[in-house]
């Protein structure tokens, strides 16, 4: 039902976009893609939610977990194009406080390369 | 008196079942004319207690979901058969407890729907648990 | 045995409320990973069940819809405590039959059920309907 | 919960173009706007209903009505961009034997201009 659409490198960001429900699956897969990223040496981590337009807190969850981690390396975990009320959960949670969020994709690699 | 039109939603406990009951409270706000950011706090806030009704009350029966439509507020019952809790004991999560801590990461659920809903009340004992959330019409939260 | 997963639905006598019932049938079909061809056939014959059961049962009360999901087939009931019908009695409608003659234009529900559903079937007497229409997931109709 | 978000006159052409559910309240504000382009003199109307995705058989009736009317006055009804349920429905109902269905309103109106 949901899943990650699409994984790339730009400028040395490893951007992952994703479509459906961002539930324990989806924040799983994203989770085990981005490990694979940072065991090749990447740290900054991009997630694109354009398609993804509702969420629940196990998979915000998951991405806490992807925070602390990138934190060990000195890396970062920003995301882009967020519906509002992704936007508003993450920011309830204080996502917010350790994760920038960007209107959109070129904007996000614009200013982080 | 009118009795107000309620739908009522029963679910089995079915992974992503909940996304049932956001369809359903989808089509009810827009009858109601809530705004999209109300809509979307509605949505939010019923995905966390259907999983909670799912996964914590460890009900072997089904969740049932009653939405009750009056002219000036959405009120929403989730309402499961399971072992019941204590909400009052659950305490309010902290990011800054939960990163680099051996805090479980999780534990968000309760939190968010307080923050979303107008109005949030449990009933609970060890036959089930009733969660009674109001989003009124007139507000910004 | 187990008993079959239900989904169920009771929607009060409102406007546009079938809406709700083709949102939860979307979300039953992707569960069950039926084609997007399927869940919109479902949908449409859904919305023809609601409206009839609505508009012509003549309750005052809510309607009463069933998701059964199986292996291989969902089956859905569509239930109201209405007046009843003979379906047998309805006849078949030709639209060369309705363009310039006086004969009324509507008449296409249990046409188009039948046509997108792979088995219907009504028990109906003066307490109520009970529609049953059944999609199978290898068929292409 | 579903309108008429566009009407306009193309090559000759009244397209009017929808949004959301096709129920009896859209079939009757379609009808009603064709009414009038009908009393101005126009009797070509395509209807685009790339917006919406779905139907009930109260909606499509209502469009019965109209085929009847422009039959009258020797006009012409087509439809584009059918959601493939919505396609099906008209076909089932014989609405196609009477209107055309085109994938695009590019097409429709370059094959009718
Ligand atoms: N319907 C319920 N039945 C039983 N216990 C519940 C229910 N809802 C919540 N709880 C309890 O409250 C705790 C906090 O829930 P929540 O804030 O949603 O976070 P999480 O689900 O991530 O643990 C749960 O861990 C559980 O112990
Ligand atoms: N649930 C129901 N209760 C009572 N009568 C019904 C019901 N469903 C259908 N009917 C009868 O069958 C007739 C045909 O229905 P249908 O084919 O859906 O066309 P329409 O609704 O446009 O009349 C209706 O006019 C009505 O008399």
């Amino acid at each position: 039902m949901s899943k990650v659409t699409n994984t790339k490198i730009v400028e040395d960001i490893v951007v992952i976009a994703t479509e459906g429900y961002l539930n324990k699956d989806l924040g799983e897969e994203i989770q085990n893609i981005a490990q694979k990223y940072i065991d090749d040496g990447s740290s900054i981590f991009l997630i694109n939610l354009k398609d993804s337009k509702i969420v629940n807190s196990i998979g915000a969850s998951i991405l806490i977990e992807l925070i602390e981690q990138l934190q060990d390396i000195d890396g970062q975990l920003v995301f882009c194009d967020l519906a509002p009320i992704i936007e508003k959960t993450f920011k309830i949670m204080g996502l917010t406080k350790y994760c920038k969020v960007y209107p959109t994709e070129d904007e996000a690699v614009k200013e982080l390369a | 008196m009118n009795k107000a039109p309620t739908v009522e939603l029963k679910l089995p406990i079915i992974k992503d079942m909940e996304l049932i009951a956001t369809q359903t409270s989808e089509v009810v706000s827009k009858h109601m004319s809530l705004t999209d950011d109300q809509s979307g706090e509605i949505s939010m806030a019923l995905i966390e207690a259907c999983i909670n009704a799912f996964e914590h009350s460890e009900t072997k029966n089904e969740v049932y979901i009653h939405f009750i439509i009056s002219d000036n507020e959405l009120t929403i019952k989730v309402i499961d058969k399971g072992k019941g809790f204590d909400a009052s004991k659950i305490k309010i999560p902290e990011i800054e407890n939960k990163i680099n801590t051996n805090e479980r990461k999780r534990g968000w659920g309760l939190m968010l729907i307080k923050e979303l809903m107008d109005s949030v009340d449990f009933e609970s004992d060890h036959t089930g648990t009733t969660l009674t959330m109001v989003k009124k019409k007139d507000s910004n939260e």
